[in-house]
């Protein structure tokens, strides 16, 4: 038997680590995702005041801190039985759409856009952000850094610093905005939803109005029927920031929607044995493995799934967008894995809207931006959509709020299972017996993950280089038969 | 690894220490060990603190270049300054120098002999890895300003004033009451001589008052003292009398006129009345009355000025207010005395309820001819001369319920009631007592001479004084129930009178009072002394010196004697023209302090300001007392102290530890 | 040197977060400064990134290599003795790598509890208590994940570092000031401070650069911020009674939390020449309680709940109790020195 | 190691009165146990939690902070700093799962060199009844359990 090890990909926490095992006839016996990484918050956090959680858990990820800072700031709210007022909830919000206009776009246009842009066979040192830059222009390039400055600029001016904001507690915030802010923020609002536009406009001229692309989307190889997961509102629109969670089957059937507090109804995790990262699933469905269908309790949670979860966007241009984009892709749901990109965009246009939205609301410059929380703590979930993913914080506490049980189910690890699977489709459909397609596997199986965002993926190629990946094909006793690699 | 060369020198002390200390075997562990440690010699002899032993080490310094020393012997409070002295004459500075103990801390402490080694070793090692961060310090000199400054005009304060000014420096002499005198003024005999106190006190009072080196207020108070020894800046807080001093001739015609009389409870014990404006009695200095505003009609009602409408020299002035005057002393002696045990605590004894029983000072009163009734021994009524009384030593002393300490001065002033009773009504007195203590010159012969008195003895401890009545003969008496420990029994003594020889205690504002000057009480509220044999006059404090019943409870002659021990030693300082104190002291670094204040108010002594424009704070050396409290609250690390840095004591840790010559405890995975 | 002349940068994270990375990212054009005067050898984010690439580099051939992260596992000790070994300047770049940051919270626990805590959650379902291996025979074949270190370690626990760059995450100012400094450094205008120096950050701490109003500090209680009906925008925080660590934290963010009425939690470490953080934080803390009574006393400590947390949030790892290795060692004969 | 465990304590003393109860109980030939190693500090005021960490970081058993009486202090009030500091430490060294039993403060006055030997000699039987302080061995993560859960009231203070 052989075994193709790519070691190491774009990582999630610590190194991924893709294992292709071939059978006797060359062909893919199966693959392993490694994630070879475990930090222990969920114990570490036991014994600390729950106030502290939106900060500790800001660490999980430098990437999203502002997802865990929101999931904590809710989790904590519901421990304390309290409800920050209107202006806390419209301000954390705020803040929220502006990170996810940040994170959006740089994926789009750092990450998953390259591909698109530049095309999936150009070779991969143009395959980055500069690539994109010099095809579509300088110009454009400088407004994404402007989009990335932006969304940043939000975050710090309501959370108070660029990278792991910190002034959400248990109540809401330890400050307001002042009306000169929330000029700035309305003016780079209105800027955010052109940008967004532009982003979907570029998009359509790139990618829709090109056949290849097109089929490549709707390719066999990226689809997975699988469940669908995303935060709702009480209209059933897409929210980032509250609601609840709603499960669409890969029929697109609602089959029901969860409040935080149920979601040990809902969800569960599995432990394989060969990776420190858990395998969540739907509980009520139930795991059958790494298989698809309305029989396996595999899910994903992406900006896609939420669309497929949803019965529209809140906002009207992001819902026109979201009417042409089901129309396209021949109605819901869409299981084509690197329509993800798309549907991102359509996320991006939300948030920017939302952006102007909050900016304009009379209320968002009031100083009544906390509640003191006069409940005995207890126990309580907060779940806020992650661009990576649902993510929901467990906690219970003693009667001083002093934690002593945490969990957590962060964004990525939702989609471990179905990127696992999209993996393993990839290798599958490109090695058949022993003979491996270089180039066409490192990409496609790079692609098959990217098109999720792990982790760390926005971070990965906003510099000129390239895509960390090579494949050593061993035998069984792990000698390299051969090596293929990248050169740029 | 240090450049620092280290000689290390163990004493035997004669057998002291090699008794229980394998001396040798630690100076050659030390040798060897402690090598790469920077230790370059490494010997062990009879005496180090000899003058040979210190010539070892001199020697060492000047041939082997040494350039720290480090001594294992006694404690440093001994002869940390004998061994740096040697340093000093082989040109190490002084400070260069450890004295470590393994006498008392080892030798004199444990007995098995090898532990004792061991721990020696550990604590030899401590003082090698200290001794490197040591740093080459001078002493601070401080001028000594050449005023003092009395407080507690009694007998041991007015001594003390007089010795300073007869030598020719001036003397701020601060005292509460209208005039200087304390107890003693209230006394009519003393003991054992029986020679009159005012006699032998009043022409001391009077030379206070005329001397021109003594400056006195009294009628006052200290409300504040700022800066150090060498350099005091008082605060005193003259009250107002209401009286011009500059026109009042003391005729006391106002005390006369005034119409309000009121009990007087200071100094006639309550048993005499005073007027409201009033000098407390005829010798008063200084000879000026004050007016008591509490009590004057004029103040209290708006009409009266009665002293006023009839002062021949219009010395009375209502408009007076109290004024603050601040003075500069290089030194401070505290001469606050003591106050009377409250003999009320004592149920069982009466006092307060039972009509004739008195205190010891009532009693002063009582037998005083200048007091309430001319010195005639009568009971309450004022009429009735006792026919028995009882006399009961330890009130308030030598009990677990009030005072634990011996108050001195009970025992002799029993005898001298008993006496002063039989001489001037031949009652018959009996004493009660628990042990009778009558050291000192010429007491015990007092005690002989009452025994021949006739005067009675019982020893026990007094269980109750009773009006209740259970036998004839008892009726309207006072019953004093003992247990006559000589012979086994519970006795009822009935008598006419008892007197309550009162313990001494500590003034009821003796803490704040330390507060103030900086120096610290014992438990039971007498000021603490730097040594309680060697140095019973001086306080932890430097410049702050002690004198009298303060320092705890004690007769006239030793009280006279302190108040010339601690002029003698304040006459000392000033004729250095300055002290030496050891460099030991705060310092912040500007750069890491980032005035966050919190150690502004770790100092009791004023020592760290802050700089509001460079938002930064500053430590006084000259206030600073190196206490190092405030180092070890800096968040920022950015205070540190000399003598004890935290690299001496963090380094000095790991010496004890022993981690400079043991392996690492965890080992380090490798690849 | 390779060949294009230009001194070999690396960039490397073990168990940290990515926010390091981000940060780097967000001194935005200066990235362009980096790539021009480096050639970027090994930068696990931007590109290839084979061990054995750099196991074939020769010794010291490396100029600078920024390493984030903590030693959470085998796999990150490793990567940082193969790192020593190849760069000539290794800087300790962020709180995880300086002092182990929160992931450093770990060590108050044993592995046992961070795995059951982890693989028994409660939305986990594992009947039969599965647990991940070290090595695990799958049918096809043996899998490995690297082993889990009993305790998390900072980087010069493990191997000795040149400088130290502190911050959760450093900021980006800093970082652009570092890397302008670095090239002036290659440019011949500017020399490299002593080894063991602390860069990017300043000597003092974050008071000095808060702007609040500070008085003498009298504590009467201790606050949870959540309590607070409002929060004095004006006044330091430490005086309205929350805890807040500026006061130990060295400066160097620019007091962003205390700006925001957020309390400092301390991520930018201890201040230069500080043994133990948190031993700072106790004495300074205990030392303005304005109560001589053990009970009072007692009730006004009531008000810090978690003091471990609240003193070693970030550096229990590099603290002298929950460090890796003995702290007096490696530390300097007094543990000093080490920031 | 000897198979019996004798535990190593560093003690804190005071210039002003508990260094000079150690003088006194030595003149006075006062026996205790040789486990405990004196540091002499001007107060105990400056007593600095890092000492302590250190000490136990660096192998001690115990440690043994000791000042002057409440309201006997040289320095006026600084012990009564140093009574905050240990009742802080006290609880973050408990929250790291050391024993409260291994540090104590204990107020002792120059005179009470009979007092500071029996406090020493009732430190070490508690301190042997605790055993080693394990420390190298949590350092290294091994099964350390945050075993003490609440502050016994025996504050020796």
């Amino acid at each position: 038997m052989q075994r193709v090890t790519i070691d190491p990909i774009t990582r999630l926490e610590g190194h991924g680590k893709i294992e292709i095992f071939l059978n006797e006839d060359g062909d893919v016996a199966n693959t392993y995702f490694q994630i070879p990484e475990l930090r222990g918050f969920e114990r570490f956090c036991v014994g600390r005041p729950v106030e502290e959680m939106p900060l500790l858990t800001n660490r999980i990820c430098g990437v999203c801190p502002e997802a865990h800072h929101m999931a904590a700031a809710k989790a904590a709210d519901a421990v304390y039985h309290v409800e920050p007022p209107p202006a806390g909830k419209k301000l954390r919000e705020l803040l929220y759409s502006g990170f996810y206009f940040t994170d959006h776009t740089t994926h789009f246009y750092a990450l998953g856009g390259p591909d698109f842009v530049m095309g999936p066979t150009s070779p991969v040192a143009e395959r980055n952000i500069l690539g994109v830059i010099h095809k579509v222009g300088l110009e454009i390039g400088g407004k994404v850094i402007q989009a990335r400055k932006y969304g940043h600029t939000i975050v710090e001016m309501i959370g108070g610093r660029k990278v792991h904001p910190c002034t959400s507690i248990p109540g809401g915030l330890t400050k307001g905005i002042t009306e000169d802010q929330r000029q700035e923020i309305e003016k780079m609002g209105r800027w955010a939803i052109e940008f967004a536009q532009f982003s979907l406009q570029l998009f359509s001229d790139i990618v829709l109005g090109n056949k290849e692309y097109l089929d490549l989307i709707l390719g066999d190889i990226y689809t997975h029927k699988t469940y669908s997961i995303g935060l709702v509102d009480e209209n059933n629109k897409i929210n980032f920031y509250d609601g609840k969670v709603s499960v669409v089957a890969p029929d697109g059937e609602r089959i029901g929607k969860y409040a935080p507090n149920e979601y040990t109804d809902w969800i569960a995790e599995r432990v394989e044995p060969w990776t420190y990262l858990k395998f969540p699933y739907l509980k009520k469905v139930g795991w059958k493995g790494f298989v698809d269908g309305k029989d396996s309790g595999v899910y994903f949670a992406t900006p896609l799934s939420r669309l497929n979860a949803a019965d529209g966007m809140a906002t009207p241009l992001a819902q026109e967008q979201y009417e042409k984009f089901y129309s396209t892709l021949g109605g819901k749901p869409v299981h084509q894995r690197l329509a993800i990109h798309w549907a991102r965009l359509v996320e991006l246009l939300y948030a920017a809207e939302r952006i102007v939205e909050l900016a304009t609301d009379p209320e968002i410059t009031s100083d009544k931006f906390h509640t003191v929380p006069t409940e005995k703590p207890t126990e309580g979930v907060g779940i806020v959509e992650a661009p990576r993913g649902t993510l929901t914080h467990h906690y219970k506490t003693d009667e001083r709020g002093i934690l002593t049980e945490v969990n957590l189910i962060v964004g990525t690890t939702n989609n471990y299972a179905p990127i696992t699977m999209s993996i393993k489709k990839a290798a599958q459909s490109l090695i058949k017996k022993g003979t491996v397609v270089n180039e066409g596997l490192l990409n496609m199986v790079e692609m098959a993950f990217r098109a999720y965002d792990p982790c760390f993926g926005c971070a990965t190629h906003s510099l000129p280089g390239q895509m960390p990946l090579e494949v050593t094909i061993r035998n069984a006793n792990g000698e390299p038969v051969e090596v293929l690699k990248q050169n740029c | 690894m240090t450049e620092e060369k280290i000689g290390v020198y163990i004493c035997h002390c004669g057998s002291n220490i090699a008794g229980t200390v394998d001396v040798v075997d630690v100076a050659k562990w030390a040798g060897e060990e402690l090598k790469d440690r920077g230790v370059v010699v490494s010997r062990d002899y009879k005496f180090m603190c000899s003058s040979l032993g210190q010539e070892l080490i001199e020697k060492d310094i000047k041939e082997l270049g040494l350039t720290r020393v480090v001594v294992g012997a006694c404690s440093p409070h001994l002869h940390e300054n004998t061994f740096r002295t040697a340093c000093d004459r082989a040109g190490l500075n002084p400070y260069l120098c450890e004295l470590v103990s393994i006498r008392e801390q080892v030798s004199w402490v444990h007995t098995d002999r090898q532990a004792a080694t061991e721990k020696s070793k550990a604590i030899v090692s401590g003082g090698v890895e200290r001794v490197v961060h040591n740093q080459p310090l001078e002493p601070l000199h401080v001028p000594i300003h050449p005023a003092t400054l009395v407080v507690g005009g009694g007998i041991a304060g007015i001594q003390s004033a007089l010795e300073l000014a007869d030598a020719g420096f001036p003397v701020y002499l601060v005292e509460r009451e209208p005039s200087i005198g304390g107890h003693m003024a209230q006394f009519d005999k003393t003991f054992p001589t029986l020679d009159c106190s005012a006699c032998i006190l009043t022409p001391k009072m009077v030379s206070v008052g005329g001397h021109k080196n003594i400056n006195m207020f009294t009628w006052s108070e200290v409300t504040q003292v700022d800066g150090y020894v060498g350099n005091f800046t008082v605060t005193i807080r003259k009250r107002a009398r209401y009286i011009n001093e500059e026109l009042c001739t003391g005729c006391v015609i106002c005390q006369e006129k005034c119409p309000k009389k009121i009990i007087d409870e200071v100094y006639d014990a309550g048993l005499g009345y005073r007027k409201a404006v009033y000098t407390p009695f005829p010798q008063a200095v200084p000879k000026y009355p004050v007016l008591d505003r509490e009590n004057c009609t004029y103040f209290q009602k708006g009409t009266c000025k009665a002293c006023e409408k009839f002062c021949p020299t219009g010395a009375i002035d209502f408009t007076q207010e109290d004024e603050y005057i601040t003075v500069q002393v290089g030194n401070i002696i505290l001469a606050t005395g003591f106050d009377l045990f409250d003999a009320r605590r004592i149920k069982q004894y009466g006092y307060g309820r039972l009509a004739n029983v008195f205190t010891s000072l009532e009693f002063e009163r009582l037998s005083n001819a200048a007091g309430p009734t001319n010195g005639n021994i009568v009971l309450r009524d004022g009429v009735t001369t006792p026919e028995s009384v009882g006399i009961i030593h330890c009130v308030g002393s030598r009990d677990k319920n009030y005072n634990n300490y011996c108050s001195v001065i009970c025992c002799m002033q029993s005898l001298k009631f008993a006496h002063l009773v039989e001489e001037r009504t031949g009652a018959q007195v009996t004493n009660f007592y628990i042990d009778m203590r009558t050291a000192f010159k010429a007491y015990d012969e007092f005690y002989q001479r009452l025994l021949e008195e006739g005067t009675q003895f019982i020893r026990g401890k007094v269980a109750e004084i009773t009006d209740a009545a259970r036998k004839p003969g008892e009726e309207g008496k006072l019953i004093i129930q003992v247990e006559d420990t000589l012979i086994g029994k519970q006795r009822r003594i009935p008598v006419d009178m008892v007197i309550l020889s009162c313990g001494l205690e500590p003034r009821h504002d003796a803490k704040e009072v330390a507060k103030l000057f900086g120096i610290s009480c014992s438990a039971d509220g007498w000021y603490i002394e730097k040594h309680p044999k060697l140095d019973p006059v001086a306080t932890m404090t430097e410049g702050v010196f002690i004198a009298g019943c303060v320092q705890g409870p004690k007769d006239i002659p030793a009280s006279v004697s302190q108040g010339a021990a601690a002029a003698a030693r304040v006459l000392g300082r000033i004729q250095q023209g300055e002290i030496a104190l050891e460099p030991v002291r705060a310092s912040i670094d500007e750069a890491k302090c980032s005035g966050c204040r919190i150690c502004n108010n770790m100092c009791p002594f004023n020592a760290i300001l802050f700089h509001e424009d460079r938002m930064v704070s500053e430590v006084n050396p000259a206030l600073c007392q190196g206490c190092g409290t405030c180092v070890a609250a800096c968040p920022a690390g950015a205070i540190s102290g000399t003598c004890f840095s935290n690299e001496q004591i963090l380094s000095q840790i790991e010496g004890l530890l022993l981690l400079n010559v043991r392996r690492p405890l965890v080992v380090e995975t490798v690849y | 040197m390779s060949a294009n002349g230009k001194p070999k940068f690396a960039m490397y994270w073990a168990a940290s977060c990515g926010g390091c990375e981000i940060s780097v990212l967000n001194i935005h054009e200066k990235i362009l400064d980096v790539d021009a005067n480096f050639e970027v050898a090994f930068w696990p984010v931007a590109m290839d990134a084979k061990y054995k690439d750099v196991e074939a580099m020769p010794d010291k051939s490396i100029l600078l290599t920024l390493f984030n992260g903590g030693m959470r596992n085998k796999e990150n000790e490793e990567i940082a003795h193969l790192l020593r070994r190849k760069s000539q300047i290794l800087v300790a770049f962020g709180s995880c790598a300086c002092e182990g940051c929160i992931p450093g919270l770990a060590n108050l626990s044993s592995t046992e509890q961070i795995f059951s805590a982890a693989y028994q959650s409660l939305s986990t379902v594992n009947p039969d208590n599965t647990q991940p291996q070290f090595e695990y025979g799958m049918p096809e074949g043996m899998i490995s994940i690297p082993e889990f270190n009993p305790v998390l370690k900072t980087l010069d626990q493990v191997v000795p570092v040149d400088y130290y760059m502190p911050g959760c995450p450093p900021e980006s100012h800093q970082i652009a000031a570092v890397v302008d400094l670095v090239i002036q450094v290659l440019q011949g205008q500017a020399t490299l401070p002593p080894p063991g120096t602390t860069i990017g950050a300043g000597a003092s701490t974050v008071c000095d650069d808060c702007p609040r109003l500070r008085n003498v500090k009298a504590i009467k209680k201790f606050v949870r911020i959540q309590d607070l009906n409002t929060i004095d925008p004006e006044l330091c925080l430490l005086e309205q009674g929350i805890p807040c660590n500026g006061p130990a934290t060295r400066n160097g963010c620019g007091a962003l939390c205390p700006k925001a009425s957020a309390q400092c939690i301390g991520c930018y470490g201890p201040a230069e020449g500080v043994v133990d953080y948190g031993a700072r934080l106790i004495g300074s803390y205990a030392s303005v309680i304005d109560s001589n009574d053990p009970d009072e006393i007692e009730r006004i400590l009531d008000g810090i709940p978690d003091p471990v947390g609240q003193f070693y949030r970030f550096n229990l790892a590099g603290s002298l109790m929950r460090a890796g290795t003995p702290a007096w060692k490696g530390n300097g004969s007094a543990g000093l020195g080490k920031t | 190691m000897t198979d019996a465990f004798e535990p190593v304590i560093i003690g804190f003393t005071c210039n002003w009165c508990s260094y000079r109860a150690a003088d006194l109980a030595g003149t006075a030939r006062v026996k205790y146990p040789p486990n405990v190693r004196l540091i002499r500090l001007m107060c105990s005021g400056r007593l600095d939690p890092t000492f302590v960490f250190k000490a136990l970081a660096g192998g001690a058993d115990g440690v043994l902070i000791s000042g002057c009486h409440p309201g006997e202090c040289h320095y006026i009030e600084q012990n009564y700093k140093a009574l905050r500091r240990y009742l802080l430490l006290r609880r973050t060294l408990v929250g790291m799962g050391v024993e409260p039993g291994r540090v104590k403060l204990v107020w002792a006055s120059a005179a009470e060199g009979v007092k500071l030997a029996e406090e020493i000699t009732k430190m070490v039987a508690e301190i042997k009844e605790l055993g080693p302080l394990q420390w190298p061995q949590w350092a290294q993560g091994n099964g350390h359990v945050a075993k003490v859960e609440a502050i016994p009231e025996e504050a020796a203070v």
